[in-house]
């Protein structure tokens, strides 16, 4: 569809007009904040909000460390909507789901391994452990899914498939509800080497993990998408189901494994999430799928290297926005509206680059 | 212990068929005197009035002489029949670890009761609030429905009880509530109802009132720190308490240099501690639930600005589970006085230890909210009023008065319950109102720190 | 040719990542004229149409009586008085083929929620004056689209029907300039030959100036007064038939490829 | 029995393993209910008594249901080699059974030997009692795979017998569920007609059908069955024989009897179930709103909820003396004016900036919206405004010209309050389908860019879809607010849309009818998010039953309980072209090229923009 800048009609308008606001929210609370950074008694940030203390330098770390560590995860869910949206068309939006039972999978097998005096006595290894069951279950639990809901509505209107995974979704969450509890689950205690806070930065040694983690996650998903024939398969599948299919590649097999690489990564972010938060609960997978969702919109659906990148965004936005922007304009109790943040975000983006931060990248049907 | 509540389907059958033939024979004796069970509001009754002290009214109770003038109506329940009760909790939903043990001490309550003039109270299928005004809402109009309902235990959430005290209380029926704790639904403790106060609703948790009161006086004066903030998590409950605690912090005299919120899914709390950060407070008091309360705990020693803020939390976070993480150690923990210890409840006779070997037996687990006390004790108070304002009449059926029911509950002092000593005041509080302040020595030891009481206050 | 040009088209570029669909490219339509646009696979000719009718965005010039139609929507192309039909029959399936021709009367009526609701004089009368011209509309091409078929989905149709559908829906929107994109496709001789005589009738008819792309050169010189060749999104050739079929270019073009003509 | 199966692998084996695939699923569902909690949750709820519970129920309707799938002759048996016999099919149909039951026999003997009761929540002592009869656990294994086997059989037979026996014993059987299920709402009608004596002996004091009546049931639904079932077909046909007016008028007296008796069912029926008509009712309201965006303009809105909560917030600010800022205390009619104007402005903010997005944006972007919006609601920033998470309490009810109040406390009320609005909102979708505006949004939903090719603003269409749905979810928000007094942002959690949303889809996108059948049978039996229903016992696993609702529903059935033709045809369009083909409705030229008229020929229908 043409998108052209220039208002044509009253909704062209109206959108113009809302683009100015929120850029000029965005600006004008960036100003506010960066002058109570220059003295808090500024008459310009007095004007705007008389209660103003600013940050600290190591104050504003944290919030960047901690949007970073948030968005990392952020991304690596984000990789399995990403991919099963550039292959199929449609969200899944109980990928979510998957990262929870991952989360879920750590929970209790760390809980055993610590039972057993596994858990303290040589925690890499049960880490390692606890990785890998967690990404064969939720391989298996997205090959399943695929297979149970998916594969047969592949030729079905498009909303159909959507709603199926919304059903989906609910399934899984109150699935757990009913096997494991309604109440929130810990892992056991990490050890203290890993979640004290390193010299390096002051940065807990959790949340380098995560991003190292996600990082390398991120390149082993590069290598196998650009470097082998399964990757190559994917692509091709990618850009147009039949002519794969004519070209002799196996469609099923490809779609099954996008799935399934997906549902890896997933069951990795829910490691990460256990070991950063070490607290699970059934809705554990829905916010931030929703929100992984929305990286992977912001950043240019199906573009890996944009999810990751549209992942860290969105983190990185929900946790200093509330107080770069919001809390310099006079709003209080700006932690609540973290989440707002992060879908007003989403919006803003799409409203001023509909495709993106970084462009899509779809197959033949989408672009359609 | 309970053998007799695990009734096996064969047994079940055997009842039924015996209740069934009970029935018959009740049905061809008496005919029908179905329209004279409720006579509505208003209605003249020939049910003495009595003028005993319900003092005396707590054993045996001569045939006739009952609390009550009839004006809200007689309920009936003719011989075989149990009298019926409800509970209303949240019992499913993120909030069922709350609401579910005091729907279980409702059970256990009445199993250790007994009978009420040789008949058997039945508590129907606990129905839940949902934690929501619609929820108590609908849930109340299930239970008003229901016109032999004699009183409710319930709601676990002020929001429910907001929709759903209104009907019940209309419905003649009394609603006692061990987990509402928003003064809304009594009183300001100075004498002015709260909004939603409406006449025939009790209650024996504490008003919010006197916590944050206790908590904001410990901080000022025991700890001697002069500012402070608070962090709810936009449920009712704590951005009430929250506020609570602030409020009566600056009426001492301190500076509440924050108030803000984080919601019950956020995991990173980083956000919200820089920003309370910000204004360096002494202390933080986060009366929250589990799982955010952990991730505040855990974070909070990571951000700049809160090196040496002291943190504080309520009864919502005070379990063993919290306690065992090793960055709670040193907080400090508001909450209704649990020190049970010899406690015993006056109507059953039992004490805590009792209840929760007996809750362990039944349910393979412990409770997982501190309320089921309070559950246990407005659930005796219940029966001790239904008790105290019934008679059984000549044709063999427990007529009772709900105006007495009520008439009871509105005079009761001294009440021994688990919690303590209880007392209802004007507008339905009857919570011992005594909060104290646990210090967390050692996140080793949990259960030694949910004992080690450093202050209390609060109460009458 | 007189006065101005109905359809005024200069240096009409249209480029897909790179690649140039349309290379500046110059087409003139006067009123009343049938147009032929012929061309192998690829050269254009689809994204000719679809950057008059602003599903792709063009750059250029393209002026319609005299103003410009670049940066509107499609609808307000429409609006303006030009419609057209799509290569690969894309009918509203689910929709009855009357509702297909009402629901494309949509912007030359005006009545709205107010009306629909209060079931007003003006949106009955409206509803009987929309369902008249449709009648009419689809009468036109004989007994195939009414009587019990009025009240039939599109998707039932034969595959000739849906084509006349088609144009029958296109010609609801009440044109001045018609784009008819390859409409005798997949018809037997019988049903093209039908349907060569229709486009001549719809210009004597209905006054509609016509643009055709057909691959079918007897339909291409049955109906056209001019052709226009398009090659790897230039235009290579312009003028009558004859003089089009024998240009070396033309020829080159079309045997180059490889492919013949039909 | 070994002999026989391996007779049965050597001739048939894919009808084997098609045996031991089911009877394993059967037995893997049997599993998972039982560690779900549901039939040991749902033995408090009789239904006939006193030999079943719904408990029982809902574990015995495996085996049955596999038995049942493996009793169906294969398709095309015609065509295979071996056609399975019937006593095939029955050992199948009782070896699948088997499996199923054997599944909780084994459970039941892990239960007693194993405690993994620390993930699992519900491996419970109680569950082991349940499985085991209370008879210890050799009981419980032992019976478990007899019951399993015979449940297994007799669902394989009776797929053998004539489809009339079928439905004959089908009737009967869901008679005396559906008695038993809707006990609350049958006896408060039938008291409310005096038949008092009736409930008597066909329920028991303490909930459930009683042997006696649930024989009576049996036999009265059973013969009534067997009489009808002819004549149903009969009067059926005429009806969908006749033409025009005819047939106009039938519908008219059809529309007009439900009107009269939803008009009159209130005033017999007690508080009860008036509480569950008003909930339904509200329901009806929302999903007949959402209809229009999703159903009608194809639109999947994820957040409808926020208008359902601007409409709740608006009308509880201008209504209640307790609003914290401004509280003009307007008439609740009066209020609704501004109200609707409140909503078309909030449908218009937020349909603008979506209307463009491709419809998989859309709805992640309007569920964004739908959160922010609770987000604002629930903030301390505006709880100078709103109330923040205390909410507005207080709130007075409906004051109709100062003759009567409709409020909570009387449930009939807000029931004619809400089918009044019911009946608006009817109209309104009725009449804007058959419109010029309908129309449009048909053909969006069909093929966006060729509507827009047509001549369509499909901005300004979709944007329309956007504020009727809008002004409709208010009226459910001022229904709401009135019913229940008070307002906290907790009731609008993004669960609501997802609950209308099937509450739609469950019943049929697009069609009037169907979306309010669906919200009767969801909203009604199940409860919505915060409303219990008439299954009160079920709401621990409401949503674990919606999400696997929604998912069979999308598998099998996705137009829904009562279609809407046009979307039916949507759905199953190759079936659909093939069956008119058979019929001969396909229209063939004159002239006919077998190549050009093939139902194969379809075009593309899944239009996303």
């Amino acid at each position: 569809m043409a998108n052209n800048w220039a208002p044509k009609t009253k909704v062209d308008w109206f959108l113009t007009v809302l683009r100015v606001l929120a850029l000029g929210v965005v600006t004008v609370g960036l100003l506010a904040f960066i002058a109570q950074q220059i003295s808090v008694d500024n008459p310009f940030a007095r004007l705007i909000n008389p209660d103003a203390t600013g940050l600290t330098v190591a104050q504003f770390r944290g919030l960047v460390i901690s949007g970073l560590s948030q968005g990392a995860m952020y991304g690596l869910i984000a990789l399995g909507y990403s991919m099963v949206y550039g292959v199929l068309g449609f969200i899944n939006f109980a990928h979510g789901e998957v990262f929870m039972v991952g989360a879920m999978t750590g929970m209790i097998t760390s809980n055993k391994l610590d039972d057993a005096g596994l858990w303290e006595s040589n925690f890499i290894g049960s880490l390692l452990f606890i990785v890998v069951v967690s990404m064969l279950v939720c391989t298996l639990t997205a090959v399943i899914m695929e297979r149970v809901a998916y594969r047969p509505l592949r030729k079905a209107p498009r909303l159909i498939p959507l709603i199926t995974s919304i059903g989906i979704s609910f399934f899984i969450q109150n699935t757990s509800v009913v096997l494991l509890g309604p109440t929130s689950k810990a892992y056991p205690d990490m050890p203290d080497w890993l979640t004290a806070k390193r010299t390096f930065l002051e940065i807990e040694g959790t949340k380098i993990l995560v991003i190292c983690v996600a990082a390398l996650a991120m390149l082993g998903l590069w290598l196998l998408v650009e470097r082998t024939k399964t990757g190559k398969a994917m692509r091709a599948v990618a850009e147009d189901q039949e002519i794969a299919g004519l070209m002799g590649v196996n469609v099923n097999r490809t779609i099954v494994k996008v799935f399934a690489v997906g549902g890896a990564m997933a069951g990795v972010a829910g490691i990460l999430w256990g070991v950063l938060f070490r607290s699970v609960i059934h809705y554990t997978g829905f916010l931030p799928g929703i929100k992984a969702f929305s990286s992977a919109v912001v950043g240019g659906i199906g573009n890996l290297g944009g999810s990751m990148a549209g992942g860290l965004f969105i983190g990185l936005a929900e946790s200093t926005g509330p107080l770069l922007i919001l809390e310099p304009l006079g709003v209080s109790g700006v932690s609540q509206l973290r989440d707002a943040v992060a879908f007003a975000m989403l919006i803003g983006v799409l409203l001023l680059k509909p495709s993106g931060l970084f462009g899509e990248r779809l197959s033949a049907e989408d672009r359609a | 212990m309970f053998g007799t509540r695990k009734t096996s389907r064969f047994r079940i059958a055997f009842k039924t068929a015996v209740v069934l033939a009970c029935l018959a024979l009740v049905l061809s004796a008496c005919g029908d005197d179905e329209d004279s069970a409720a006579p509505e509001a208003g209605t003249e009754t020939t049910a003495p009035a009595t003028t005993v002290a319900p003092e005396e009214m707590g054993e045996e109770v001569l045939v006739m002489e009952h609390l009550g003038d009839g004006s809200l109506g007689t309920v009936e329940v003719e011989p075989g029949e149990a009298v019926q009760i409800r509970s209303l909790n949240a019992i499913t939903g993120d909030v069922a670890f709350f609401g579910l043990p005091i729907e279980r001490s409702v059970v256990l309550a009445i199993a250790d009761y007994g009978q009420v003039h040789g008949f058997d109270v039945d508590m129907g299928t606990g129905l839940d609030d949902l934690c929501s005004n619609d929820g108590g809402q609908a849930a109340a109009q299930i239970i008003v429905a229901d016109e032999d309902v004699v009183g409710v235990i319930g709601t676990s959430c002020s929001g429910a009880a907001t929709a759903a005290a209104p009907l019940i209380t209309d419905a003649g029926m009394v609603l006692i509530s061990g987990g509402n704790t928003s003064p809304a639904l009594t009183s300001d403790l100075a004498g002015t109802p709260g909004p939603n106060y409406s006449y025939g609703y009790y209650r024996t948790a504490h008003n919010d009132l006197f916590q944050g009161r206790v908590m904001a006086e410990f901080v000022f004066n025991e700890l001697g720190i002069t500012t402070a903030a608070a962090i709810h998590d936009g449920d009712p409950y704590t951005q009430g308490l929250a506020k609570a605690f602030t409020d009566a912090f600056a009426a001492l005299g301190g500076d509440v240099t924050g108030f803000s919120a984080v919601n019950k899914e956020d995991t990173d709390m980083v956000p919200v501690l820089t920003e309370i950060a910000a204004g360096s407070p002494g202390a933080l008091f986060f009366p929250i639930f589990q799982p955010a309360g952990d991730f505040i705990a855990e974070q909070a020693p990571g951000v700049s600005g809160l090196e040496g803020t002291v943190l504080l939390a309520a009864d919502g976070l005070l379990n063993t589970s919290y306690l065992a993480l090793s960055q709670t150690e040193g907080m400090y923990f508001s909450g209704p006085d649990t020190r049970f210890g010899q406690n015993v409840n006056a109507s059953t006779g039992k004490s805590a230890q009792d209840f929760l070997a007996a809750y362990e037996s039944e349910y393979g687990e412990g409770p997982a909210a501190p309320f089921w006390a309070h559950g246990y004790d407005a659930t005796t108070m219940l029966l001790d009023a239904i008790t105290a304002a019934s008679y059984v009449s000549e044709d063999g059926s427990l007529m009772v008065d709900r105006q007495g029911v009520r008439q009871y509950l509105d005079n009761v002092r001294n009440y021994q319950g688990l919690i303590g000593v209880i007392g209802c005041d004007d507008f339905g509080d009857c919570g011992s109102g005594k909060i104290t302040v646990v210090h967390h020595a050692s996140s080793d030891d949990p259960e030694a720190s949910m004992g080690n009481v450093v202050y209390s206050g609060g109460g009458n | 040719m007189n006065g101005n040009p109905l359809l005024d088209i200069r240096g009409l570029t249209v480029e897909f990542g790179g690649l140039r669909a349309l290379d500046g490219v110059d087409i003139q339509v006067h009123e009343g004229q049938i147009v032929s646009v012929i061309g192998p696979n690829g050269a254009g000719k689809t994204t000719l149409f679809n950057a008059i009718t602003a599903s792709v965005e063009a750059t250029g010039e393209i002026l319609f009586e005299g103003r410009t139609l670049l940066g509107l929507d499609a609808n307000q192309v429409t609006s303006r008085g030009v419609a057209r039909t799509f290569q690969n029959v894309r009918l509203f399936a689910n929709m009855t083929v009357l509702e297909n021709v009402m629901v494309s009367q949509h912007c030359r009526t005006k009545q709205g929620t107010f009306g629909a609701l209060f079931y007003t004089k003006a949106f009955r009368r409206e509803e009987a004056e929309i369902r008249a011209r449709a009648e009419e509309i689809l009468g036109f091409f004989g007994t195939r689209l009414i009587g019990f078929r009025l009240d039939q989905p599109a998707a039932v149709l034969s595959y000739a029907n849906r084509r006349r559908l088609e144009i029958a829906r296109a010609m609801a929107t009440q044109p001045k300039l018609l784009l008819l994109d390859e409409p005798v496709a997949g018809m037997n001789p019988v049903e093209s030959a039908e349907l060569t005589g229709l486009i001549g009738r719809l210009r004597e008819e209905w006054g509609f100036t016509i643009v055709v792309i057909e691959h079918d050169m007897e339909v291409v010189r049955e109906v056209s007064d001019r052709v226009i060749v398009l090659d790897h999104g230039t235009m290579i050739a312009d003028g009558d038939y004859h003089e089009v079929s024998s240009d070396p270019r033309v020829i080159e073009a079309y045997l180059g490829q490889g492919a013949t003509t039909k | 029995m070994t002999t026989t199966a391996g007779l049965l692998i050597r001739r048939v084996p894919a009808a084997w393993r098609r045996v031991v695939r089911i009877g394993a699923l059967g037995a893997l569902g049997q599993v998972f209910i039982s560690l779900s909690g549901m039939p040991v949750r749902l033995d408090v709820r009789e239904i006939v008594v006193p030999i079943l519970s719904l408990g029982y129920l809902v574990v015995l309707a495996a085996p049955l249901v596999v038995g049942v799938l493996l009793g169906r002759r294969p398709e095309h048996s015609g065509f295979l080699a071996n056609p399975p016999s019937n006593r095939d099919l029955v050992i199948g149909a009782t070896t699948g059974g088997l499996m199923a039951g054997g599944g909780l026999s084994i459970l039941a003997l892990l239960l007693a030997g194993f405690d993994l009761r620390d993930p699992l929540i519900n491996w419970s002592p109680q569950l082991l009692e349940f499985l085991s009869f209370g008879r210890g656990t050799g009981a419980g294994f032992i019976v478990w795979l007899v019951i399993g086997a015979g449940l297994g059989m007799v669902g394989g037979t009776l797929r053998l017998a004539t489809s009339r026996t079928q439905k004959v014993i089908m009737t009967m059987a869901l008679t005396v569920v559906a008695a038993a299920i809707l006990e609350s709402l049958v006896v408060d009608l039938v008291e409310g007609v005096k038949l008092e004596a009736l409930v008597e002996w066909m329920y028991a004091p303490r909930g459930g059908v009683t042997l006696l009546g649930a024989a009576v049931l049996a036999i009265v639904s059973g013969v009534l069955s067997f009489v009808g079932q002819g004549r149903i077909k009969t009067v059926q046909a005429r009806v969908q024989a006749m033409e025009g007016p005819k047939r106009t008028r039938v519908n008219l007296t059809l529309i007009a009897g439900v009107g009269v008796v939803m008009i009159l069912l209130p005033l017999l029926v007690g508080k009860l179930t008036n509480e569950l008509l008003a909930n339904v009712g509200l329901f009806v309201l929302l999903a007949l709103g959402l209809n229009v965006v999703v159903g009608l303009a194809g639109i999947l809105d994820l957040g409808y909820v926020a208008f359902f909560a601007v409409g709740s917030y608006s009308t509880a600010v201008l209504t209640a003396a307790t609003s914290p800022r401004i509280a003009p205390e307007l008439p609740w009619f009066v209020a609704l004016i501004l109200v609707i104007f409140i909503a078309i402005l909030v449908g218009l903010f937020i349909g603008a900036p979506v209307i463009r997005m491709r419809g998989d944006y859309l709805a992640i972007v309007t569920l964004g919206f739908g959160e922010i919006i609770r987000l604002l609601f629930l903030s301390d920033w505006l709880s100078g405004w709103f109330g923040g998470s205390q909410g507005i309490t207080a709130i007075d009810g409906v004051d109709v010209f100062g003759l009567l109040t409709v409020d909570g406390t009387n449930p009939r009320r807000v029931f004619y309050l809400v089918l009044f609005f019911c009946a608006i909102a009817i109209y309104i979708s009725w009449r804007l389908e058959r419109s010029r505006l309908g129309r449009a949004w048909m053909a969006v939903r069909e093929d966006e860019p060729v509507a827009e090719a047509m001549g369509i603003n499909t901005v300004n269409v979709k944007l329309m879809a956007f504020v009727v749905g809008a002004v409709l979810g208010s009226f459910g928000g001022a229904i709401f607010v009135a019913k229940v007094g008070s307002v906290f942002p907790t009731s609008f959690l993004i669960l609501v849309s997802i609950i209308i949303l099937v509450v739609v889809i469950f019943g049929g996108m697009g069609n009037i009818f169907g979306v309010i059948a669906g919200a009767v049978v969801l909203i009604g039996v199940l409860g919505g998010p915060k409303q219990p229903g008439l299954l009160v016992e079920f709401s621990e696993f409401k949503l674990l039953i919606y999400g696997a609702l929604l998912v069979w529903m999308m598998l099998a059935r996705p137009e829904g309980l009562i279609p809407s033709a046009r979307r039916s045809r949507e759905l199953h369009q190759e079936e659909f072209l093939q069956d008119a083909w058979l019929r001969g409705e396909i229209d063939t030229d004159e002239s006919n090229d077998p190549q050009t008229a093939g139902p194969t020929q379809t075009t593309d229908s899944d239009g996303g923009p």
